[in-house]
């Protein structure tokens, strides 16, 4: 079949930041299928220059609102590693703490609000609440104890404000701990059941595509990595943070304010599905009795199933902060300051997991700790090649279908990724030419 | 009826965004006075007029510039959410180096690729007639200036010190422990939240409307850190806001 | 020093809870400003001194001081007339007839009648300033045998910023008050006087013993009127002039109406000009 | 005078005697160098040598926050607060705090005397400790000596790291009814604590010192350095303004009128419609606080409205001090004087 197509989604909805989709095809020919990033640059390479090490986070977490936690802590392992700042086995656990509230939160956004409406053939969630009021304020009842761990561990969900380099500027109390220990086992363990429930019935509107490619994520030898570990390439094995830029290879595109990246293959994938492909036999078993029960199985190369992979980690995130409170609790809260003398000065690199998918920071410090030289890569950056691929492998896939399912499949994929465009653009390469 | 609201984005963390998202508890019961009939990060639907449009993020590059134009002549009421939004916030350090140096550092030679002005505040570029102040913008600010355009009074604005909460709330000052802190000469109605949680306050809500700038400076010098380590931190937030 | 042990305990009182006074008339006078009738819950009268004022307040909004502009002498009900300048007070113009106001008061220190009677009053308003000087000039009107003369000064910015047009005009008919309107700004229909009030204190001829002069108006009036009633040779003590201030609560505690040593709202808000000359902040 | 002695080892148990009359405040640590007036849980807990607490008693008789009433908005009627209060007792109470609630008293008690301060202050105990002056404290220079006891019911004079325990009142001495721990013993004022004169002249000189301070060139310096952020009238324990607002709550149906502390020191303290300020400038506003602790009431009441507890100066982020400007206000006055004998 020999047919012209068009398609231009601009400002793609339910997405974080701006992104249009184009797709042009003659005479049954794609010329193109891309993801076009529209998001004007931000610039944050300017703003961190010469800025003290006590800045760095502050200013980095405003890259985006969405993953501001998972910024924070990068740049704060990127800036103990470079300052030789050691930090304490509680500052390790409430991190963890606070990374398992902040997917918790970002995963079932996605799932819920973002994602959901497609299955259930919605525009938003808000038409929801009338058709499906007890699914919303499951989900409300679920982002709010997430929020809550953030907020009262990091006083804020968004730009948290306690964690700083060297550790916490407020230590949680005990009780506060204890009573998000039991909402925890109260309210979002059965929530998170009924939500395993819904995804199930939901099943059947997952299309059905396939494309091998590399996933990337980070891998631990203890546990399933989110905070720190060592690069995990499905390809071809692990390679240390450090190492990072021989496996991301930025470049630039046209059609995107943001750059792209590609390490074995022409695109690589990031994010919950590739941490799940990666890692999968060291969730919790209640969570991967949840993925199976959801059709979710290792070695998953349905980029759609990314959602699913998502409600998977937050069963793990949940019955996980259980046990990470239990240890901080066994162990006795104790109220440490943050170590802040630098011990040296140079570079230091950064990797965790946030919802999206890894992300590092990289800075260098001069001997009064101001950064000379600064490098983000972030997770959905590192997803635009491998949509793209995508996208050029399902269109003449679906060609048969009309134009408008072709859109909505389109759209679908893109947000199945969790794409965070206001992320993506805000961070490039750049050397300081003092 | 019932007002019709939307919600837009510029350049921003989308944090605002987020922390509307983030009102779980209240979500409903806002719903109930307003109908909201744009949301791109949330929905699908666009409409024609909105009698209040929410505008999140700095305004800074040639196509925003004109979106935000359209944006008010189809509002009656237009609100800047955030430090992003009400005064350039972060995104304004940029500001503070030459912008073609700044997009030749990020893109090398094909920096014309991508077309950038200085991040401007909103009210630089049309009128505002509303702001919530912070970074992220402060959830219970934002309630309140929502119950106050839905009674048809006018929204609180905040010209007192961080410090009067501070103090309210009886937190050791920070000056105490040895740190420095904005909280004297930025705009209070975040409860005090970072000085409560032992962080310094950043100057994310804006410096006062008269404020003692050189005294500031004396205050952060005499605390410990350099005149350009004084500098550097009171611009955080506020490089467009303040000349220093 | 007041000591807790000298406090009996029915002395102690809930300051801060309004009596809520039903809206029996109400009226949109000028572009800014609009005219309230009041009513007590069981018709009582308010019980105030012309100068007084209460603390209007709007649940959800907050409270304001506003002048009581009718005559104590009238009965059953009490007029306000509101400026729509804020928060409050636009909020405030929506209420209608049959609304319900709160109201807390009446506070403060009104004109000291027995002191004026007998006395040739001079009234000197500027703008708003007519709103609480009404009470007084009608409660003269309404026992005016008691005084001597009734000079009334009001100037306004424009003939439409002109309050209480059908009173002024019944004032206007009478032979026993003088009155001269002023306008800063004429429109074509004007045909009296132009220029700001103190134009009209020279041409005055005052018996300088038994004058005494009631001054309201914007901050910057005050200054030039008193000059120009000096340069009339009147006392001080003859002199009295209404303030205003931020207030908070009305009854001397909150801090806001503090003018040098004294509290606006309980020491005033009518002064006589010998009390206040001496204060820096007051004028 | 009644007077026991006092180990300090047993005054935890005092405290916990004391608990049987009601809820027991005392200073707690609180932060990394501060204290704070707290509820005790702990008598073990409660710290008896503090410089002094970040915010004064008053807190606990006009909160910083305090609701006035509920309201609704759909019937447009309001709900009353109805304040009960517990017998209270303030255990570790310094001499100047004590000065300090005689002359909040005042404020809130002489002309409209309010119900809720009323009530707060009602059913309360005071029990006093003696301390060792720091660098900030110059109660003695406002007249008021560490172990000035009036308006307390209990008194703990500290000698040779144990205590004098003296009864002041009947209401102290029913406190300690069925106390065994302590001994009757000998009165012994010590008057070894020595403070240094930190305001040049005694305070019954300062009201002359005032009364041609006005346009003195000091508010000027004192200007340059004051960033206005209220600290020092907010933590003041003899200040008492506040401000009234209405919160609505997110249904628009309800709400409260609450009043907050506020301070004459913020430049919006004084502005009214039309943008006119009576106090715009920082000039004026530090004039006026200290023409509000040393002039105005005390003009009146002949007692200065400073209890030289030091802390609008302990907690200035600029390093203001209230003595520093008193004394440089005398000794501008000094000056006039010796130019004005000489011209003569
Ligand atoms: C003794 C007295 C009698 C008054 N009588 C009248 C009267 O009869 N009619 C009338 O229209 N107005 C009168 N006023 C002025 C009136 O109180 C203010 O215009 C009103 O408080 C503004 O309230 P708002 O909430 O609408 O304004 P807001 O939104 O609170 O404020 C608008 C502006 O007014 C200032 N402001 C706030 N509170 C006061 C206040 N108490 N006084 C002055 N400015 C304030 C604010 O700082 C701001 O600049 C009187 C004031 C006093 C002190
Ligand atoms: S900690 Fe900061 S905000 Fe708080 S009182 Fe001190 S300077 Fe002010
Ligand atoms: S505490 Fe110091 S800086 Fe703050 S208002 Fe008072 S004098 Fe000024
Ligand atoms: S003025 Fe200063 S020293 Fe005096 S009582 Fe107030 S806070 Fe204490």
């Amino acid at each position: 079949m020999s047919r012209d197509l068009n398609i231009n989604v601009h400002h793609l909805t339910r997405v974080e930041g701006h992104g249009n989709i184009v797709v042009n095809m003659k005479e049954g020919v794609l010329e193109t299928a891309h993801l076009s990033i529209v998001e004007p640059p931000r610039f944050f390479e300017a703003m961190m220059k010469g800025r003290s090490f006590h800045e760095a986070a502050i200013i980095t977490s405003r890259i985006c609102g969405i993953c501001s936690l998972g910024h924070q802590l990068t740049s704060l392992v990127a800036t103990e590693d470079a300052l030789g700042l050691e930090i304490s086995e509680q500052t390790v656990l409430l991190r963890k703490l606070l990374i398992h509230g902040a997917t918790l939160q970002s995963n079932v956004l996605h799932a819920y609000f973002l994602a959901a409406p497609d299955f259930l053939n919605a525009g938003s969630v808000f038409p929801l609440i009338a058709t499906h009021k007890d699914v919303v304020l499951r989900a409300l009842r679920m982002k709010r104890l997430a929020n809550d761990i953030g907020d009262i561990v990091s006083g804020r969900a968004v730009h948290p404000i306690t964690p700083v380099p060297g550790g916490f500027t407020r230590i949680p109390e005990k009780a506060e701990l204890l009573e998000i220990k039991r909402r925890l086992l109260e309210e979002a363990l059965p929530d998170g059941v009924e939500t395993i429930e819904t995804m199930k019935s939901l099943a059947g509107a997952i299309p059905q595509f396939e494309r091998e490619t590399e996933y990337i994520s980070l891998k631990h030898p203890e546990e399933y990595a989110l905070y720190q570990g060592d690069i995990f390439s499905s390809d071809s094995g692990s390679v240390p943070v450090h190492n990072y830029l021989d496996v991301t290879n930025e470049f630039i595109v046209e059609h995107s304010t943001s750059k792209h990246t590609k390490y074995n293959r022409s695109s690589y994938f990031v994010g919950a599905l590739a941490r799940w492909n990666n890692n999968s036999s060291q969730m919790v078993d209640e969570a991967q009795a949840a993925a199976e029960a959801m059709g979710l199985k290792p070695n998953c190369h349905n980029p759609y199933m990314n959602t699913i992979a998502q409600v998977a980690e937050a069963v793990h995130c949940i019955l996980d902060s259980v046990r990470i409170i239990d240890i901080l609790i066994e162990k006795g809260l104790k109220n440490e300051k943050p170590n802040q003398t630098p011990t040296r000065y140079g570079r230091g690199v950064g990797s965790n997991e946030v919802p999206r998918g890894i992300l590092f920071h990289d800075y260098t410090y001069d001997n009064k700790g101001n950064i000379v030289k600064a490098n983000c890569i972030i997770p959905t950056g590192q997803n635009l090649a491998n949509i793209d691929d995508d996208m050029k492998k399902l269109v003449p896939e679906i060609m048969n279908k009309s134009k408008e399912e072709i859109t909505l499949d389109l759209e679908m994929l893109v947000r199945a990724y969790d794409p965070c465009i206001s992320c993506s653009v805000h961070m490039l390469e750049v050397d300081f030419i003092e | 009826m019932k007002p019709q609201v939307a919600f837009f984005d510029f350049t921003s963390c989308e944090g605002c965004q987020l922390n509307k998202l983030n009102l779980e508890n209240d979500l409903l019961d806002i719903l109930k006075h307003v109908d909201i009939v744009e949301f791109r990060e949330a929905m699908d639907d666009k409409a024609d007029h909105y009698d209040i449009a929410f505008i999140e993020g700095s305004i800074s590059s040639p196509s925003c510039v004109e979106r935000i134009h359209d944006i008010r002549r189809r509002s009656d009421i237009l609100v800047a959410l955030g430090s992003c939004a009400v005064n350039g916030g972060i995104n304004a350090m940029k500001n503070l180096h030459p912008i073609d140096e700044v997009r030749e550092t990020v893109y090398g030679k094909d920096k014309y690729l991508f077309a950038t002005l200085p991040a401007m505040a909103v009210s630089s570029v049309v009128k505002v007639d509303y702001e919530v102040r912070g970074c992220p913008m402060n959830q219970q600010d934002f309630l309140k200036l929502l119950i106050a355009l839905v009674l048809g009074k006018q929204a609180p604005k905040y010209n007192s010190p961080v410090c009067v909460e501070c103090k309210l709330k009886e937190n050791e000052c920070l000056y105490n422990r040895g740190m420095v802190c904005l909280g004297p000469v930025t705009r209070g109605g975040c409860d005090a939240l970072c000085p409560s949680f032992g962080q310094f306050c950043t100057g994310c809500r804006g410096i006062l409307s008269n404020p003692n700038l050189d005294g500031m400076l004396e205050i952060m010098t005499n605390h410990g850190i350099s005149l350009d380590e004084a500098k550097k931190r009171m611009l955080l937030f506020n490089s467009n806001e303040v000349q220093l | 020093m007041k000591r807790l042990q000298d406090v009996k305990a029915k002395e102690a009182r809930d300051l801060y809870y309004p009596t809520m006074c039903k809206v029996v008339g109400a009226r949109q006078i000028t572009d800014l400003e609009k005219w309230y009738e009041l009513q007590m819950p069981a018709g009582q009268d308010l019980g105030h001194e012309p100068g007084q004022f209460v603390e209007v307040s709007a649940f959800g909004i907050g409270e304001a001081p506003i002048s009581i502009s009718s005559s104590p002498s009238k009965k059953g009900s009490f007029e306000l007339c509101i400026r729509q300048v804020g928060t409050l007070t636009n909020v405030l113009k929506r209420y209608e007839q049959g609304d319900m106001i709160g109201i807390r008061g009446p506070f403060g220190k009104g004109y000291p009648i027995e002191k004026l009677l007998g006395k040739d009053i001079l009234i000197i308003a500027g703008g708003i300033g007519l709103v609480p000087l009404r009470s007084l000039i009608n409660y003269v009107l309404d026992n005016r045998k008691d005084f001597g003369r009734l000079i009334i000064l009001y100037g306004a910015k424009s003939p439409a910023e002109l309050l209480f047009k059908e009173e002024i005009a019944i004032w206007e008919t009478r032979d026993d008050v003088e009155l001269h309107i002023t306008v800063d700004q004429p429109d074509e229909s004007w045909t009296g006087n132009t220029g700001v009030i103190t134009t009209l204190i020279p041409g005055l001829d005052l018996n300088l013993n038994t004058t005494i002069a009631a001054i309201t108006g914007p901050p910057i009036m005050y200054k030039f009127v008193i000059m120009s009633l000096k340069s009339k040779q009147l006392n001080d003590d003859q002199i009295y002039v209404s303030l205003e201030r931020r207030m908070k609560c009305g009854v001397g505690k909150c801090g806001h109406c503090q003018i040098n040593g004294v509290y606006c709202c309980q020491d005033g808000p009518v002064f006589n000009y010998t009390d206040i000359k001496p204060l820096e902040e007051a004028l | 005078m009644e007077c026991y002695s006092l180990l300090r080892a047993d005054v935890p148990a005092l405290i916990d005697h004391l608990g049987k009359f009601g809820e027991v405040v005392a200073p707690h640590r609180k932060g990394d160098v501060s204290y704070s007036f707290e509820s005790v849980l702990d008598s073990s807990q409660v710290v008896l040598d503090y410089n002094r607490t970040l915010l004064p008693l008053k807190k606990l008789f006009l909160p910083p926050v305090e609701k006035l009433m509920d309201f609704s908005l759909k019937n447009m009627s309001f709900d009353p607060v109805e304040l009960t209060t517990q017998p209270r007792v303030f255990f570790g109470v310094h001499s100047y705090e004590m000065q300090s609630i005689l002359r909040l008293d005042h404020s809130m008690l002489s002309g409209n005397a309010e119900s809720n301060y009323f009530k707060r202050r009602k059913n309360s105990r005071f029990v006093g400790i003696s301390f060792e002056p720091d660098d900030f404290h110059f109660s003695e220079s406002v007249g008021i000596a560490i172990e000035e006891m009036e308006g307390f019911d209990l008194f703990l004079n500290e000698i040779d790291d144990d205590f004098q325990l003296y009864v002041l009142s009947d209401n102290g001495r029913s406190l300690i009814q069925g106390f065994k721990q302590i001994r009757t013993v000998e009165a012994e004022l010590s008057g070894k604590r020595e403070f240094k004169k930190k305001i040049r002249y005694h305070y019954n000189r300062l009201p002359r010192i005032f009364q041609y301070a006005y346009k003195s060139k000091v508010w000027a310096d004192v200007a340059e350095k004051c960033v206005g952020c209220g600290a020092c009238t907010l933590t003041c324990p003899t200040c008492f303004c506040f401000d009234v607002t209405d919160e609505v709550s997110v249904t628009a149906e309800d709400g409260l009128r609450q009043r907050t502390w506020d301070s004459c020191m913020l430049s919006t303290f004084a502005e009214v419609a039309g943008g006119e300020n009576f106090r715009e400038k920082t000039i004026n506003r530090t004039r006026h606080r200290l023409y509000r602790k040393f002039k105005y009431i005390t003009d009146e009441e002949g007692l200065p409205w400073c209890v030289g507890c030091g802390r609008c100066t302990a907690f200035c982020p600029a390093g203001i001090s209230l003595p520093d400007i008193v004394n440089e206000l005398i000794q501008e006055d000094e000056k006039a004087q010796y130019h004005h004998t000489v011209r003569v």
